[in-house]
C-alpha cells in the first residue's frame, strides 16, 4: 500500500499524478473464501479489515450488491458519540469512538475526525432528569461527559436560542467534548484501502441472491456474480438485514424505515460544534465546507425506498429555527434518505443465529455511523471465534427472549 | 340552567382580537353518541329522540328542527343543538335504554369557531391539509382533520361559513392561529 | 456609471424605470424587468466571484437557475440572504449585493494563491495528508480548511419577515409555463379541471422569452398575453409566477416555493408574506420543465466572459444587454447559431463560430453566413486567455478522435464566448418521482422513461425541442391529465402557423483536448466550476480505482455544490463514460434529490415557530394561574403551573410553603390535565380486567380504583384511578402526557383483537375541568362549597365518589389522593374551571388555602412513596420492580403484559427495583440522575447499581429524601448505598420508598 | 407524504394517521401456553417485507378507526385499504422495477 503523506502527493504532483494507484481492487470473485462478508458499507468493511489485521484471516471477500459505501455510509449526518445511558451501549459505543480516534493514522486515510464536542439538548424537566442520569452514567463508565445549564449551553454554542419564552426552551444539555463528526465517505474507502492491501477481495456490483445451507449451516452465497462458497458469512446489510435473513429462512426483530437528512448551501463557519436535541428532532452540524448537516427522526412506516415524507423535514426546520433564529434565511441544498434497521429496543444485533456460521450485525437504527469502528472490530471477534466478544455478548438476539432488552429509547440516546 | 351558567368561553381573553371573519360561538348543546348503526332499533330510537336520521354517509351532517348530527366514524355522531345538553342526553338515554350504545355530553369538550367570509377559505388552506374547495366540500359536509396541527371537526354551514370544532384546550392556540392566519387579509373595518 | 452595454432598443425591460442598485460598494443603473446578472452585464460588470478551491475570477454563465458560479451576498442586516444566484435576482430599488467568499475583494483576492498549488489540491487531497502529527489536525489543519469554509454568510439577528403554507388540491398540476407548460394548461383548463400552472420565473412564457417567434400570426408577447389571459379567466386554475416547483414526493404530493416579495423595494415589503410553500396534492403532474444548455469542456473554460450560448440570447433579447461586443461562438449543434445571430442583429459583432462538427449546414448556418460571420467548421478552443475576462482564444483544428490536437493555433480576440454543448432536458422532479431516465443517442441527453407515479411530460423535457413540438405536445399532455381525472378535454384546436428555424442536428462533444493531454501544463478544463472539478480530476478519480458514478461525484464533488451539478453532471457522466470507455447508459445516472433549488429555513418552517411551532394547551385556569404569578412547566403540550412563588421566595422556600399547607391546611391544584376516558357497554368491566394489571369485575358502581397499565412486554406505561360510574360505565383518568396514547390503544385492541367486545370508548378529557384540594382542612372547604354533600367519611369513603353541587355547579367529586392527605377532586364542565377554582379560593381562605404546582406534587406523593409514570419508570419497569406486586392479580388467567412477566429477565431477583434513599447527612439533596454504587471505590467503569428517579427536600419531614431504582433493592433495605458525583460521593441508606405516614392516617384529614 | 386511503373518510394525507406496523398479527389465544421463544415472535418479530405489505394504520385524527393497507415498500404504492376483518385486496403482479 503506497503510504499516503504531504510528501507522496507532492511527489505524485511531479508526475502529472499519473502514477497513483488504485486504491483498492476489482477482483474477481473466487469460488471459496474463508469468510464472506455481506454488505459493502463502512460496518462490512471495518469487519474485514479487523479480521484480517486483528485475526489474521486473510481470505475475505465483501459482497456488495452496488457501490462501496453507497447505503447508510453515504446518508447519515456523521455523528460521532459515546455518550449512550446504558452499561453495554456505552461500552461499545465508547469502544468504537477509542478506535475512531487513531483512525486515521491506523488506516493511513484522513476520515477527518473533528472531535468538537456534542451537545445533547434538555427542553423539559424529564429532559434534564434523563440528561443528568446519563451524564452520571457516562462518567462512572469512563465516558468524559458534562452536564451544562443554559447558559453553559449559551456559551459553548454562542447563536442558541436559550430564551425562556421560547416553545421548547433550552434547560440545559449534556456535553461530550470527544463527540464531534467524521467524513463518512472517508471511512469506507479508507476502509475498503487499508482491507484490500490485507487481501481482502471487494467485490462490487455484486448482489447476493441466496444463502446456501445444508445441515443447519452454512456452505456460501448465490449472487448475481456465481455462486460463493464460505463456512462463515457475516451480514451486515443495514436497511436489507430482513431481505437476507429471510434468504436464510430466519427471522429478525427489525423493521426498515427511511431515515431522512439535509444539507444547508455552505455558509462562512456560524457553529463549531454538534447540536442535537432528540424532543424536537434537531440535529445540527457545519461541514468543514461549511454546510449545515441536519438530520430528521425516522418516518413511522416501514418503507426500503430512500426517502421519506416532507413533512417530517419541515417540521424539523421549525423546530430548528426556534433554536438557531438566525438560520432563518439559509437555504436548505439537498436532502436525501437512508434505510435503517431499527430493534425494539433501538440497539443493535450482533449475534450468530440459529443456522451455524451465519452471523448478523444489524438493527443500529439511526446510530451506526458512529458505530461503525467498534462494530467492525467486535463483529470480527465474532467471525473468527465464533463467540462474541465480551462487549457484543449483550447485543445477541437471544435478549428478546429473555426479556433482556438494552432500552435506549427513552434515553435519548435513539437519536443519531 | 346552574350547571353553565358561569361558562366562561375557553378562548374568551383572546377573542376580542379576533379580527372580522372570526368569532367564537356561544356554547350548543354538544352530544356525542356511539351505537351500531346495523341494529335498526338504534337508528328508529335515535330518530324518535332527536327528529333525525343519523346520517351514515362519511363525513355528513343530518338536520333536524332542533338539532343536527355529524357523522364522526361508522359508530359515531356528534349531536348538536341549542342550549343544554341534558334533556337531550335524557331523551336519548331513554330511547336507547337496553341497546349497546354510549351518550356522553361533551359541550364543554369542544370550542366552536366560526369561520366566514371571503377569506375563509384561504385560511382554511393555510391552516388544513385537507381538501376544502367547493367541489369536493360543501355545506352538509363536515369532516375530522387537523387545523394547524391540532385535531379538529370541521362544518360547512354556509357557502362561505365554516364552524370548526376543536378541544377546549387547543382553543387558544388554534383561534389565535386563526387570527392571525386572517391578518394577511387585513382586516375590513 | 452609464449602461454601456444596453442595446438601444429590445428586451422585455421598462427602459422608462430606472433603478438603482450597488454591487461590491459601487453604484450602478438598471431598468425595472432587470435580474441583478442583466444589469452587471449591461454595465460591462463580468468579474461577480471566485471558484471555490482556486478562487479564480468567475462571471456569470447563465441566465437562469442553472448558474453555477454568480452567487452573491444580497441585502444587508437582519434581511440579508448568503449565495442568491444573481441570475434570479429581480432587480429592485436600493438593491444591495456583493461578492462572497473573497477577501479583501473580489478584484484582489488573497486566496488566490490556493491556485498555486493547484497541482497538490487534486481530487482526494484531503484524504491523502493532515494525518500527521496527528494532534495537530484540530489544532491547525482542521481549522484552517474550516476558515476557507462556506460562501455566504447567514444574518446574525433573527429574520423579521413572515413566511407561510398554503395546501391546494387540483386534479391537474402543471409544472413549468414555457410554451408546453401553457398549452398543458390551458387543455387543462377548457376541461374545467382544477388546474395548477407554476413558473419560476416573473412571467410566463418559458422560452419564449428569449427567442423572437411568430405564433399564428402574432408574435411570442402577444401569444403569451393571449394564453395567460384565458388561463387567468378560468376560476379554478390558479397561477403562479416566481414560484419554484422544488419537490415531487409520494402520491403526487408536489412543493412550491412562491417569492412574494423578493422582488420589491424594501418598503414596499413590510408586514407581507415574504415567501409560501405550496403543499400540493395533484390528481395528475404534466412536467414541462424545459431543458438546460450545457456547457463544453475545455482548456479553461472558466474565465468571465464565457457563458451559455442560450444565456447570451436571453441576455440579447429579454433584457436588452449584450453581454459582450465581440463574441465567439463554440458548439457543437446548430441551435446555438441563433445566439450569434441575434446577437449580431441586436448591435454585437461575432467575430467567429467555431463548430467542433467538421460537416455543418442548415438553415441557421446558412443565416449566420449569410450575415458574414466566419464559421470554423472542425474546429475547437483550445485554450482562453485574460485575467478576469476572456480576451482572446486559442482554436486549433481538431482530429476526431484524438486524445491532444497539434495543429497550429490561431488566436481570436474576443470579449465574449458563447458555448453549447447541447441540451439536458431538466429531469430533476420526474428523477425525484421515482421516474427512470434513459438515454437517447440521437438527441445526446437523458430523456424521462416509464413514470413511477401519474403524470405526463411534455416540451423540451421530453425531447421535444422545436416550438411546433412542445406546442402539440404540451396539449396532449394537458388533454390527457385531465382525461385520466375524469374531466373531458375540448377538442384540440388547429396547429397554428409557427416561424422557427430548424434545430438542425448535434454531435455530442464531452471533451475538448488542448495541445497538451488533459490534466498536464497549467491549463484547466471544468467540469463543475462551482466546486472547481476537472476533466483531470475525474481521470484521476478513475484511476484510483473509483468507477461508479456515485464515487465519482463524490471524490471529485462534482455536483454537490449549490447548483447541485444542473450544468456539470451530464458533462460529468459522459466524461466518465469515455474514460472507462462504456456506453453512457452503462454508466447510471447520477440521483436527482429535492430540493430542485434551495429553499430558505424560514419557508420550510412557514408559521410553525415560536408559539405556532407546537400547540399549546392549557386548561380553563390558566388565566389565573398566570394572574397569580405561576410559573409553568411544560408536560407534553400542556402547560401546567410548577409553583407559585410569592415576592422575594426562592423556589425552595416556594415549595416549602405549599407542601406544608397541604399538609397542615389545605391546597388546591389544577389537575384538569390528566387523560379522561368514558368507557361504557355491557363488557366494560371485563375490558378493563385484560387492560388493567388488578381485578375490576367487583368494583362497586360509586366506587374508584388505581390501575396500572402494561405493554406486552410487561413494562409500565401508564396508571391512573378509575371510576365505576355505573355497572356499566366506567371514567378512567391517565397520565397528562399519556392520554392520546391510552386512548389510541384501547380501541386498538377493541378494533383489533377483542372485537367480541361491547365496549365504547370516548374522550372527555376536556369535558372535565378538575379541581384538587387536599390537606387537613380539604373536607372543611368542601363542605362550605357543598352544603347539602354528605361527606362523612362512612358516606363518602377513600376511593369513592359522589355526584352533586359544589359551588353551584353540577359536579362530581372523588375520594383520592396523590398527597396522602384527604383529597377532593372536584370535577365540573370544563368551561367552568376558573368559577369553580374562584369559589375554592374564596371558600379556603379563612384555611389560608393554598394553591400548589407540579413540583409540590410530585413532592407530596414522593413522601408517600407514590410512582410518577416516566419517572420512576423508563420503559424498562415492571409492577413489580416498583414493588406494586400487590396491584398484579395472581388470580386473572391473562392480561396485558402478564406472560412477559415470566420470561427469564424480567423474573430475575435482582433487577433495579424501587427503593427510598435517605442521604447521611439530611440537607444533601441528591441530584435526580445521580448514578448509585454499591462500591464507590471501584475503578471505571464502575458496577453501577441504579439511579435516583426522583429526589427533594421535604419540609415535612425536614431533611432529603430520594426514590431510586436499585439493583435487588427490595432485599438490601437498611443498606448503604453511594452517589459518586462530580467532585464529592454522598451516601445514603436504602429505606422503604413510603416516607411519611405510612399507616395511611392521613388519609381521613 | 402519503395519500392513505382510509376505509370510510377516503384519501387523507398521512399526517392525519398514524402507523400500526404488520397487519394480521392476532394476540395468542393463551399466552401462558407459549414458551418464551414463541412469545418472543409474538412480541418482536415482525415481518419487513421488501415489496407488498399488509400493514395497519390507524385514522388517528379522523374516525378513530384501524384499519389495513397494502402498500408497496420501495414504491409506497398503495394497492388498496380494507377494514379490520376484511380480506385483503388482490396483490398485483410484481411489477418490473419495483423488486
Amino acid at each position: 500500500m503506497v503510504k499516503y503523506s504531504i510528501f507522496t502527493i507532492a511527489r505524485n504532483a511531479l508526475t502529472g499524478h499519473k502514477n497513483w494507484p488504485k486504491q483498492w481492487r476489482s477482483p474477481e470473485p473466487k469460488a471459496t473464501y474463508d469468510v464472506i462478508i455481506i454488505g459493502g458499507g463502512g460496518h462490512g468493511l471495518a469487519t474485514a479489515y479487523y479480521l484480517a489485521k486483528e485475526h489474521g484471516v486473510r481470505n475475505i471477500a465483501v459482497l456488495e450488491k452496488g457501490w462501496l459505501g453507497g447505503g447508510n455510509t453515504a446518508r447519515n449526518t456523521t455523528i460521532v458519540r459515546s455518550n449512550y445511558l446504558w452499561d453495554e451501549s456505552a461500552a461499545i459505543y465508547e469502544k468504537s469512538l477509542q478506535l475512531w480516534e487513531g483512525l486515521s493514522q491506523d488506516i493511513n486515510y484522513n476520515v477527518m475526525l473533528s472531535q468538537r464536542g456534542v451537545l445533547n439538548l434538555a427542553h423539559s424537566l424529564g429532559d434534564v432528569r434523563e440528561g443528568v442520569r446519563r451524564v452520571n452514567a457516562n462518567r462512572l463508565n469512563g465516558v468524559d461527559a458534562e452536564w451544562l445549564d443554559a447558559e453553559g449551553v449559551k456559551d459553548f454554542c454562542p447563536i442558541i436560542n436559550i430564551s425562556k419564552s421560547a416553545r421548547h426552551p433550552v434547560l440545559g444539555a449534556t456535553l461530550q467534548r470527544r463527540g464531534g463528526v467524521a467524513r463518512h465517505d472517508s471511512v469506507a474507502w479508507g476502509y475498503a484501502r487499508a482491507a484490500d492491501a490485507l487481501g481482502v477481495d471487494i467485490i462490487q456490483n455484486c448482489e447476493v441472491t441466496g444463502i446456501k445451507r445444508e445441515g443447519g449451516k452454512v456452505t456460501g452465497v448465490e449472487t448475481t456474480r456465481g455462486d460463493i462458497a464460505a463456512k462463515k458469512i457475516g451480514v451486515v446489510a443495514a436497511g436489507h438485514s430482513s431481505v437476507i435473513a429471510e434468504m436464510a429462512g430466519i427471522r429478525l426483530p427489525v423493521t426498515s424505515h427511511p431515515l431522512q437528512a439535509l444539507v444547508s448551501e455552505p455558509i462562512k463557519p456560524v457553529i463549531d460544534c454538534v447540536v442535537m436535541s432528540g424532543a424536537v428532532h434537531v440535529y445540527v452540524s457545519q461541514s468543514d465546507k461549511g454546510e449545515l448537516v441536519m438530520g430528521a427522526g425516522i418516518d413511522s412506516f416501514n418503507s426500503y425506498a430512500q426517502r421519506g415524507s416532507f413533512h417530517v423535514i419541515e417540521h424539523q426546520l421549525g423546530a430548528c429555527l426556534e433554536l438557531f433564529p438566525i438560520f432563518s434565511r439559509v437555504r436548505m441544498m439537498r436532502t436525501w434518505g437512508g434505510i435503517v434497521d431499527t430493534c425494539p429496543d433501538a440497539s443493535p444485533i450482533l449475534s450468530g443465529t440459529s443456522v451455524e456460521g451465519l452471523y448478523f450485525n444489524c438493527g443500529w437504527g439511526t446510530g451506526g455511523f458512529k458505530a461503525t469502528p467498534g462494530s467492525g472490530w467486535c463483529f470480527a471477534h465474532t467471525l473468527a471465534n465464533d463467540a462474541p466478544h465480551p462487549l457484543n455478548t449483550p447485543f445477541s438476539l437471544a435478549r428478546f427472549e429473555s426479556g433482556a432488552l438494552i432500552d435506549e429509547h427513552g434515553a435519548a440516546g435513539v437519536a443519531h | 340552567m346552574a350547571k353553565n351558567s358561569p361558562w366562561i368561553t375557553p378562548a374568551a381573553a383572546i377573542a376580542r382580537d379576533f379580527p372580522a371573519g372570526l368569532t367564537e360561538l356561544s356554547p350548543r348543546a354538544q352530544v356525542n353518541l356511539r351505537g351500531i348503526l346495523d341494529e335498526s332499533s338504534f337508528m328508529t330510537a335515535v330518530k324518535t329522540a332527536t327528529g333525525i336520521d343519523l346520517p351514515i354517509t362519511p363525513n355528513k351532517v343530518a338536520t333536524g328542527k332542533d338539532h343536527k348530527a355529524l357523522w364522526l366514524s361508522p359508530d359515531e355522531w356528534l349531536l348538536i343543538g341549542e342550549g343544554e345538553a341534558d334533556a337531550l342526553v335524557h331523551r336519548l338515554e331513554n330511547a336507547l335504554t337496553g341497546q349497546h350504545v354510549a351518550i356522553n355530553d361533551v359541550s364543554a369538550n369542544r370550542t366552536i369557531f366560526e369561520l366566514s367570509g371571503p377569506h375563509g377559505h384561504h385560511v382554511l388552506m393555510k391552516s388544513s391539509e385537507f381538501d376544502f374547495h367547493p367541489r369536493v366540500f360543501a355545506p352538509g359536509d363536515c369532516v375530522q382533520t387537523l387545523i394547524a396541527k391540532s385535531q379538529a371537526i370541521v362544518e360547512q354551514v354556509g357557502e362561505d361559513a365554516f364552524h370548526i370544532y376543536v378541544r377546549s384546550s387547543f382553543s387558544r392556540y388554534v383561534g389565535a392561529w386563526l387570527a392571525e392566519a386572517l391578518a394577511e387579509y387585513g382586516a375590513p373595518a | 456609471m452609464t449602461q454601456h452595454f444596453r442595446a438601444t432598443s429590445g428586451g422585455r425591460i421598462n427602459r422608462r424605470k430606472a433603478i438603482n442598485f450597488t454591487f461590491n460598494g459601487q453604484s450602478y443603473i438598471g431598468y425595472e424587468g432587470d435580474t441583478l446578472a442583466s444589469a452587471l452585464l449591461a454595465n460591462g460588470v463580468h468579474l461577480l466571484g471566485r471558484s471555490f478551491k482556486y478562487h479564480r475570477p468567475r462571471g456569470i454563465v447563465a441566465a437562469g437557475a442553472e448558474e453555477p458560479n454568480s452567487m452573491v451576498q444580497l441585502g444587508e442586516g437582519a434581511t440579508t440572504e448568503p449565495n442568491i444566484r444573481a441570475t434570479q435576482i429581480s432587480l429592485y430599488e436600493g438593491l444591495t449585493a456583493s461578492s462572497v467568499n473573497v477577501w479583501p475583494n473580489v478584484e484582489f483576492d488573497i486566496s488566490a494563491i490556493n491556485g498555486l498549488f493547484a497541482k497538490i489540491m487534486t481530487a482526494g487531497f484531503y484524504n491523502k495528508t493532515f494525518m500527521w502529527p496527528r494532534s495537530l489536525w484540530m489544532k491547525l489543519y482542521e481549522p484552517v480548511i474550516r476558515r476557507a469554509a462556506g460562501w455566504g454568510r447567514a444574518p446574525t439577528t433573527s429574520d423579521p419577515d413572515i413566511y407561510d403554507h398554503m395546501h391546494l388540491h387540483v386534479e391537474v398540476m402543471v409544472v413549468g409555463g414555457g410554451p408546453a407548460g401553457l398549452m398543458a394548461a390551458l387543455a387543462a383548463g377548457r376541461s374545467c379541471a382544477r388546474v395548477l400552472l407554476v413558473d419560476e420565473q416573473s412571467e410566463f412564457g418559458g422560452s419564449l422569452l428569449s427567442t423572437k417567434r411568430q405564433i399564428g400570426g402574432k408574435d411570442e408577447t402577444a401569444w403569451i398575453a393571449d394564453m395567460v389571459a384565458e388561463l387567468e379567466a378560468m376560476p379554478d386554475v390558479t397561477l403562479l409566477r416566481r414560484s419554484t416547483t422544488f419537490g415531487y414526493y409520494d402520491h403526487n404530493y408536489l412543493c412550491v416555493l412562491e417569492q412574494k416579495t423578493d422582488h420589491l423595494p424594501a418598503a414596499e415589503r413590510k408586514g407581507k408574506v415574504r415567501q409560501r410553500v405550496w403543499h400540493v396534492r395533484a390528481g395528475q403532474v404534466v412536467l414541462a420543465t424545459g431543458a438546460h444548455e450545457r456547457p463544453l469542456v475545455f482548456a479553461d473554460n472558466d474565465r468571465p466572459g464565457i457563458m451559455l450560448a442560450g444565456a447570451v440570447q436571453t441576455y440579447v433579447n429579454r433584457y436588452g444587454v449584450l453581454p459582450g461586443k465581440k463574441m465567439v461562438l463554440f458548439t457543437n449543434n446548430d441551435a446555438a447559431y441563433e445566439a450569434a445571430i441575434d446577437l449580431q442583429a441586436a448591435g454585437g459583432d461575432v467575430v467567429a463560430i467555431i463548430d467542433c462538427r467538421h460537416e455543418v449546414s442548415g438553415e441557421l448556418v446558412d443565416a449566420a453566413r449569410a450575415l458574414d460571420i466566419e464559421i470554423l467548421a472542425g474546429y475547437a478552443i483550445t485554450g482562453t486567455s485574460g485575467g478576469k475576462r476572456v480576451e482572446s482564444v486559442e482554436v486549433r483544428k481538431i482530429q476526431k478522435g484524438a486524445k491532444v490536437y497539434t495543429s497550429a493555433a490561431r488566436s481570436i480576440d474576443c470579449d465574449l464566448v458563447a458555448m453549447s454543448g447541447g441540451w439536458s432536458p431538466v429531469v430533476h422532479l420526474f428523477s425525484q418521482s421515482q421516474g427512470q431516465l434513459h438515454y437517447d443517442e440521437a438527441k445526446a441527453c437523458f430523456l424521462p422513461g416509464t413514470p413511477r407515479q401519474v403524470q405526463q411530460v411534455a416540451g423540451a423535457l421530453a425531447g421535444q425541442f422545436s416550438l411546433k413540438d412542445c406546442l402539440a405536445g404540451g396539449y396532449k399532455a394537458g388533454a390527457d391529465a385531465a382525461r385520466a381525472t375524469g374531466f373531458t378535454p375540448k377538442r384540440k384546436p388547429a396547429a397554428p402557423e409557427i416561424d422557427e428555424p430548424d434545430a438542425g442536428e448535434i454531435e455530442p462533444f464531452w471533451v475538448v483536448p488542448g495541445s497538451r493531454p488533459i490534466g498536464e501544463g497549467m491549463a484547466k478544463h471544468f467540469v463543475d466550476l462551482q466546486n472547481d472539478t476537472t476533466a483531470a480530476d475525474i481521470e484521476l478519480a478513475v484511476r484510483e480505482g473509483f468507477e461508479s458514478v456515485e464515487h465519482i461525484k463524490r471524490y471529485t464533488l462534482t455536483g454537490f455544490g449549490t447548483d447541485q451539478g444542473k450544468t456539470s453532471n451530464i458533462n460529468a457522466l459522459a466524461i466518465l463514460s469515455g474514460i472507462l470507455e462504456k456506453p453512457i447508459p452503462k454508466i447510471g445516472t447520477t440521483t436527482f434529490r429535492p430540493p430542485y433549488t434551495p429553499v430558505s429555513y424560514g419557508a420550510l418552517a412557514g408559521r410553525n415557530l415560536g408559539d405556532w411551532s407546537d400547540p399549546v394547551r392549557v386548561t380553563s385556569i390558566h388565566d389565573w394561574h398566570v394572574n397569580n404569578g405561576a410559573l409553568f412547566e411544560n408536560v407534553g403540550q400542556w402547560k401546567r403551573p410548577w409553583y407559585f412563588p410569592k415576592a422575594g421566595e426562592t423556589m425552595q422556600e416556594a415549595l416549602n410553603r405549599e407542601c406544608l399547607a397541604v399538609r397542615n391546611g389545605v391546597g388546591v391544584l389544577d389537575a384538569s390535565t390528566l387523560g379522561k376516558i368514558d368507557i361504557r357497554g355491557p363488557d366494560a368491566a371485563e375490558f378493563l380486567n385484560r387492560i388493567y394489571t388488578n381485578a375490576w369485575l367487583k368494583l362497586g358502581v360509586g366506587r374508584v380504583r388505581y390501575g396500572l397499565m402494561c405493554h406486552e412486554d410487561g413494562m409500565v406505561f401508564d396508571d391512573g384511578t378509575t371510576a365505576r360510574l355505573a355497572d356499566d360505565r366506567f371514567l378512567m383518568t391517565t397520565t397528562t402526557g399519556g392520554a392520546a396514547g391510552v386512548l389510541d390503544w384501547l380501541e386498538e385492541y377493541l378494533q383489533t383483537e377483542w372485537t367480541d367486545l361491547k365496549v365504547y370508548c370516548t374522550s372527555v378529557t376536556e369535558q372535565w375541568a378538575t379541581v384538587s384540594i387536599a390537606g387537613p382542612k380539604a373536607g372543611a372547604v368542601l363542605k362550605k362549597l357543598a352544603p347539602e354533600m354528605d361527606i362523612s367519611h362512612e358516606n363518602f369513603p377513600f376511593l369513592s365518589f359522589k355526584e352533586g353541587t359544589v359551588a353551584g355547579l353540577k359536579a362530581r367529586v372523588f375520594r383520592i389522593s396523590f398527597t396522602g392527605e384527604l383529597t377532593y377532586e372536584i370535577n365540573v364542565p370544563w368551561t367552568c374551571g376558573q368559577a369553580l377554582w374562584e369559589a375554592v379560593m374564596a371558600a379556603g381562605a379563612e384555611f389560608d388555602i393554598t394553591p400548589y404546582g407540579t413540583e409540590s406534587m410530585h413532592i407530596l406523593r414522593a413522601e408517600k412513596g407514590f410512582i410518577i409514570v416516566g419517572q420512576e419508570t423508563d420503559g424498562t419497569t415492571t409492577p413489580q420492580d416498583l414493588g406494586m406486586d400487590w396491584i398484579v392479580s395472581k388470580v386473572k388467567p391473562d392480561f396485558i403484559g402478564k406472560r412477559s412477566f415470566t420470561r427469564t429477565d424480567t423474573a430475575r431477583k435482582d433487577r433495579k427495583q424501587l427503593v427510598g434513599l435517605l442521604t447521611d447527612k439530611p440537607d444533601d439533596v441528591l441530584p435526580e440522575g445521580a448514578q448509585l454504587v454499591f462500591d464507590p471505590h471501584a475503578p471505571k467503569p464502575m458496577p453501577m447499581a441504579g439511579h435516583v428517579t426522583s429526589s427533594y427536600y421535604s419540609a415535612t419531614l425536614g431533611r432529603s429524601i430520594a426514590l431510586a431504582l436499585v439493583k435487588g433493592g427490595h432485599d438490601r433495605k437498611r443498606q448503604k448505598i453511594f452517589a459518586p458525583l462530580e467532585g464529592k460521593t454522598v451516601t445514603a441508606e436504602i429505606v422503604d420508598p413510603v416516607f411519611y405516614d405510612k399507616e395511611g392516617e392521613r388519609l381521613n384529614g | 407524504m402519503l395519500n392513505i386511503d382510509c376505509p370510510w373518510c377516503g384519501k387523507r394525507h398521512e399526517t392525519e394517521f398514524r402507523y400500526g406496523g404488520e397487519a394480521h398479527i392476532a394476540r395468542p389465544e393463551d399466552p401462558a401456553m407459549l414458551d418464551d421463544t414463541d412469545w418472543a415472535a409474538f412480541l418482536f418479530m415482525r415481518k419487513n417485507t421488501k415489496g407488498y405489505f399488509a400493514e395497519r394504520w390507524l385514522h388517528s385524527h379522523g374516525c378513530r378507526r384501524w384499519f389495513n393497507v397494502i402498500r408497496h415498500t420501495v414504491t409506497h404504492e398503495i394497492v388498496g385499504a380494507y377494514k379490520m376483518g376484511e380480506k385483503p385486496p388482490k396483490l398485483p403482479k410484481p411489477a418490473g422495477g419495483a423488486k
